[in-house]
């Protein structure tokens, strides 16, 4: 099996799927010639010609637009934003187009198409090249949110989103897309959607995590294990359909639980999953249910570091919950 | 290529100086039946909403020329992409009143499954008429798209999109002209411009020099065209059309018109609409002008009106009193087409909602099991 | 003092704002000579002349955006958008503009705003123009999210919001635009932003609720009352920066909750109401945080009685809450 | 009122035929200056990012003339509302290098406070310098706003406003545009056409012909300029802003210029940018053209260039170093700025952070006490 980056995973996967079905195209700012700001679209047009890898003026309105076009129509499309900051103008046709296009119609006219977006901090992005905005969009029925934390994950839940009946969000952890490399399978394979990923099992506390706060859980979790706290550490993987069972699951066998992600707090995802529990399964619960994440705040640029939960933030709430 | 006057072909007194419409005297009479059909229909739901029997309606009066005229320019394997304003666009293709009725009633046969407000229709046969979606301007882009896959395919397909002159206002107007002229893809846009956004005239939505040159923002041809002649309508689009098939890309078409009536069965248009200068449209009624046509070549007589209007009235009060005899939609109507399939969440849901009305006695839950 | 609807109470707080201050206009689709398609700007332009009340295009983007350019410059813009179901054409400029203008200019350049929209279902409007998006804004640091309940906090709320130096997102319950009148002192005066209301005070159970689901929950309380369950009523008024502390101690007061809203479930704002109990007061309750809210679908038509929350699904909910 | 030809000054050899440019020999060397601090500031930043120094730079070779043209024509107690690539606009009226430094470094002296990217400026004096945005386009529609308080506070004062060629295509264009045609306000809207939106060439972007035509779609005078002819741009941003001054309204313009460089120090533009294409426009280079002509009047001799240069590049060496001193700005910088005043849920963020510090043995907690 290849080793790759998680970008490289996603390159494969849109390879992969663009080989297995003519209908699936790829468009967005800069994704031809160039290969994407991130390289991850590197080689599509000279492989599958200008038809199906091109670029588009500068209008993530008209990019996300003109995919629920083609979709309707029997095209596949997978659209790319820039960067997940970028996707604010298509939000109107993200929120009431893609996610309502099904609901209104009936189902006589659907929308299943990938919008393909790299998010999250960690490369000195400042306000507008950082943000984590996971949360807006899981609020919205009729749409799925999908955020890999692995090269595998990554092809094999982009495949997945790319053959969806429906729209699915894809986010991709920018800071993790040249930071590890693992094994890839080769050829097609899907991860199904809405599953949880179990990605490391302990019995004293479940951390519940996503895209680029997965390694930074499994850093804590390590420390904390060396003092004899084990963690269990879920990768959500799917936020929406989230799999709500096993979250409840996950939570109850340990009944102290921290919730991790980037984005600010309020209103965050952390607070639905906290809900979830607290509504189903609160009288599972020995300690307050945490949650570490991002500040309340914009993104900064020099003190990132300081905003984004690392090791130390998801160990200091691990402890709290662990010795409540 | 832009032309501020406006392109006519329908006199004043009904002659047209030799021009060839391209239809045969029923598909003449076709048309104009289905403008009596419209104004049956607004006629009717008006009424229909003064009475509390449907919650809301969009009038057509004053633009019924354009909409058949552009709907006639079309073979019915092209797509509409209309506006709430565009539902002639449907008929003339033979949707039938009833089902447009049941969207009007919400109930249990509409194609939208009782889901969109009245007017917000959605068909697939006999052509496609997109589902018609109440945010201004987003469905530009969608044509656009549309038209692209058709274009990838070879199909010799055509997408035409319909939307106001406050609809060019919008983001849509922007991306979606801009992406099929970069694109050249077979889309005609279609800007009704009826005078009015609800209470705002075009003067105080752009200061452009009518609609039409917009198009050169987009490197496309811009065309302008008196909206209350049927025939001109169907000419310029039948231009546009055959270029977009032709593979030469989009072309924006204006025309001109006048919403005779308010913006909605909501709206008070004295409060803002100058009385003389509706006066003036009303002189230049599309109905009233293509009769004159029909009569200039023998095929109407004044007496015609009241009998035709009436077969068409007849039918869509049919269609109304079947609609409302239909019932709602099933309470797991919430529930489904949210996705292809019902997630675990919306089951649970949509059981818990089943669960509440039976334990409150509410005939909803039916035997009380989500059915999904 | 003179008893007033809701949407006459806004109309009032508008004519106050600009009759003390000059630098308010207020702008947006049909305000002008038509009033607003609710009449809530009726009577402005005739009063205070076509610069300072006037129709925009038909583009929501531009509203807000260049509501921001004249907040910069010393107006005190009040924008309205025609229903709320229509802001995300505005999402760009009110989540990446308005909201983070103080922060990345270091308060060099500011947007003291406010964006008046009405929300919810109740009016058979379907799937757009019935929706509650408050969930969307509340995510967003920078911004204030607003919603009374009734005509004197509308007055108040509404005065207190344009005197605000930072942006506020002022949603309004159209459903209860009409439905009551009741007395509004004249003149000028505010409510401060960023505290609650008691809306009733009881021992047992705490609802907590905002806009159009207020009246909802008083009437289930009262059932509730008649079956000797008595019911604390807390009006949120302001979701961000919400009453943090004001809301913990109402929940610890009864330690049995419910939180009611119109808007879909997932990750809605009442996801956040339970996570921070959750976090900072689990220990004191003794029954499952309830949610009672809109379901996780587009907003219906015909059947929209059954997906907004009524009395009786909130008095279920408190049955169980306090049966627990 | 739209030409498609560029309006040109300068000729190739350095003569204007007798152009008054309306500046003193003191004032033409200072938009000299300008460019070759423009430059310097270019070369500096770029090897500070080669070396690791700071994150981030956007390069500005091929463009100078634009920006320093367009700032000519303004007045202090203007706005500009500038895109991310002009900050020559800023020098011109008087910023300094070491201001911008701290922003290339984030610094504590950085007027965002260490929160945006490098070249994200914003600056209140000598001019208004409109806080840069990274969101293409959004800014357009906050000059139209604040050019709309200028003219109903009747002050003599306008707002340029400026974009490249990719941000016509964004939402902030079009709404922008459309609104400032139909109030009329005091606004100049300078397109810098650089034949690139990041490896997106202008034929990519649009099917229009060149950019100024779209000014047509807003009903507004488009004008096209040799953007490399510092003079040209300077003569017509100035007749747009003595419209706008004069209450006739805005103005398009575009300025045809080419980006020598890369998009940003992160981009390579070998990838994309037909070298033939690159040596053309090589060969019209914005600071020689000027210099043939600064020459032409006497002004300017070849071997004041690399003196001047080398002034130009000592100033903003040492304003890195300066900057390069200065620490980063206060941990508690985070949580301020969101609002007027810091609300409770941000305090103890705020002090839950401090206290973490304090714990961990961080310096950045300061005493540990969240001092706000
Ligand atoms: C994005 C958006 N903003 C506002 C509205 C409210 N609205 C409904 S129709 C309308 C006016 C549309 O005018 P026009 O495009 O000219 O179409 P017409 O009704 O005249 O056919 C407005 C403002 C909306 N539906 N969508
Ligand atoms: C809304 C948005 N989409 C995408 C980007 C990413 N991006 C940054 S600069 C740029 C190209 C801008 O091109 P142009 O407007 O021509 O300006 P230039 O860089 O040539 O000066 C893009 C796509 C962005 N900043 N904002
Ligand atoms: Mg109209
Ligand atoms: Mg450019």
């Amino acid at each position: 099996m290849p080793t790759l980056t998680l970008v490289q995973a996603v390159n494969d996967a849109l390879k992969t799927a663009m080989r297995n079905d003519d209908s699936v195209v790829v468009f967005g700012e800069d994704v031809g010639p160039k290969g994407g700001v991130f390289l991850a679209t590197e080689g599509l047009t000279s492989e599958f010609g200008e038809q199906r890898c091109f670029d588009t003026p500068l209008s993530e309105d008209g990019i996300v637009g003109t995919a629920v076009g083609m979709a309707m129509n029997g095209l596949r499309p997978v659209a790319e934003i820039q960067f997940q900051d970028f996707i604010f103008p298509a939000f109107d046709q993200i929120v009431s187009e893609a996610a309502k296009l099904r609901y209104r119609s009936g189902g006589q006219y659907t929308a299943p198409m990938v919008v393909r977006t790299p998010y999250g901090g960690g490369i000195r992005g400042g306000l507008y090249h950082s943000q984590s905005g996971e949360a807006y969009f899981c609020h919205t029925p009729g749409l799925k949110v999908v955020i890999p934390s692995t090269p595998a994950d990554a092809k094999g839940l982009l495949i997945a989103s790319i053959e969806d009946p429906d729209p699915v969000l894809f986010l991709e952890p920018k800071a993790l897309y040249r930071a590890v490399k693992a094994e890839v399978p080769e050829g097609h394979y899907t991860t199904p959607l809405s599953t949880l990923r179990t990605v490391r099992k302990g019995t004293d506390v479940t951390v519940f995590c996503y895209g680029a706060m997965v390694p930074v859980c499994e850093k804590a979790a390590e420390q904390a294990a060396a003092s004899g706290t084990e963690c269990a550490i879920v990768d959500l993987r799917t936020l929406l359909p989230l799999d709500e069972e096993g979250v409840l699951e996950a939570a109850k066998q340990t009944g102290r639980v921290v919730v991790v992600h980037e984005a600010p707090r309020f209103c965050g995802f952390g607070a639905e999953i906290s809900a979830l529990i607290a509504e189903n399964a609160i009288e599972y619960m020995e300690a307050p249910i945490a949650r570490v994440t991002g500040f309340d705040t914009p993104f900064p640029n020099t003190l990132e570091h300081h905003y984004m939960p690392d090791h130390r933030r998801v160990l200091d709430a691990i402890e709290h919950v662990a010795a409540y | 290529m832009t032309a501020t006057q406006p392109v006519s072909v329908i006199e004043p007194d009904g002659t047209t100086q030799g021009h060839d419409p391209g239809l045969s005297d029923e598909g003449l009479l076709h048309a104009y039946r289905t403008m009596l059909t419209v104004r049956a229909f607004d006629d009717t739901c008006m009424k229909l909403q003064r009475a509390g029997r449907i919650g809301f309606s969009i009038p057509n009066k004053g633009i019924e020329a354009t909409q058949v005229g552009a709907a006639s320019a079309l073979r019915r394997t092209d797509w509409l992409f209309p506006s709430y304003r565009d539902f002639g666009m449907a008929l003339y293709h033979g949707v039938e009143p009833v089902e447009m009725m049941h969207n009007m009633y919400g109930n249990a046969r509409d194609t939208s499954k009782g889901r969109q407000m009245p007017v917000h229709f959605s068909f697939l046969d006999p052509i496609h008429f997109y589902s018609i979606s109440s945010p201004i301007g987003t469905h530009l882009p969608h044509a656009v798209g549309a038209a692209y896959a058709m274009k990838v395919r070879g199909e010799d397909k055509v997408a035409l999109v319909s939307f106001g002159d406050g609809g060019t206002s919008s983001l849509g107007f922007h991306s979606g002209m801009n992406f099929a002229g970069v694109w050249k893809v077979p889309v005609v846009f279609l800007c009704q411009n009826n005078g009015w956004a609800i209470s705002c005239p075009s003067e105080a939505q752009t200061a452009s020099d009518g609609y039409a040159v917009k198009a050169m923002a987009y490197g496309m041809p811009g065309v302008t065209v008196d909206g209350n002649d049927l025939l001109a309508v169907r000419q310029v689009v039948s231009e546009a059309v055959e270029r977009a098939r032709a593979g030469e890309g989009p072309t924006l078409i204006e025309a001109r018109t006048f919403r005779m009536g308010g913006h909605s069965t909501s709206d008070d248009p004295t409060r803002y609409v100058p009385a003389e200068l509706l006066a003036e449209w009303e002189e230049r009624d599309p109905v009233a002008r293509f009769e004159r046509y029909l009569e200039a070549r023998g095929l109407w007589k004044p007496e015609d009106r009241d009998r035709l209007y009436a077969e068409a009235a007849a039918k869509v009060n049919a269609a109304a009193k079947e609609a409302e005899g239909v019932g709602p939609p099933a309470l797991e109507s919430i529930f489904t087409d949210v996705y292809a399939d019902v997630p675990a969440h919306l089951r649970r849901q949509g059981q818990a909602t089943f669960d509440l009305a039976r334990r409150k006695g509410d005939a909803a839950a039916g035997d009380g099991e989500f059915p999904l």
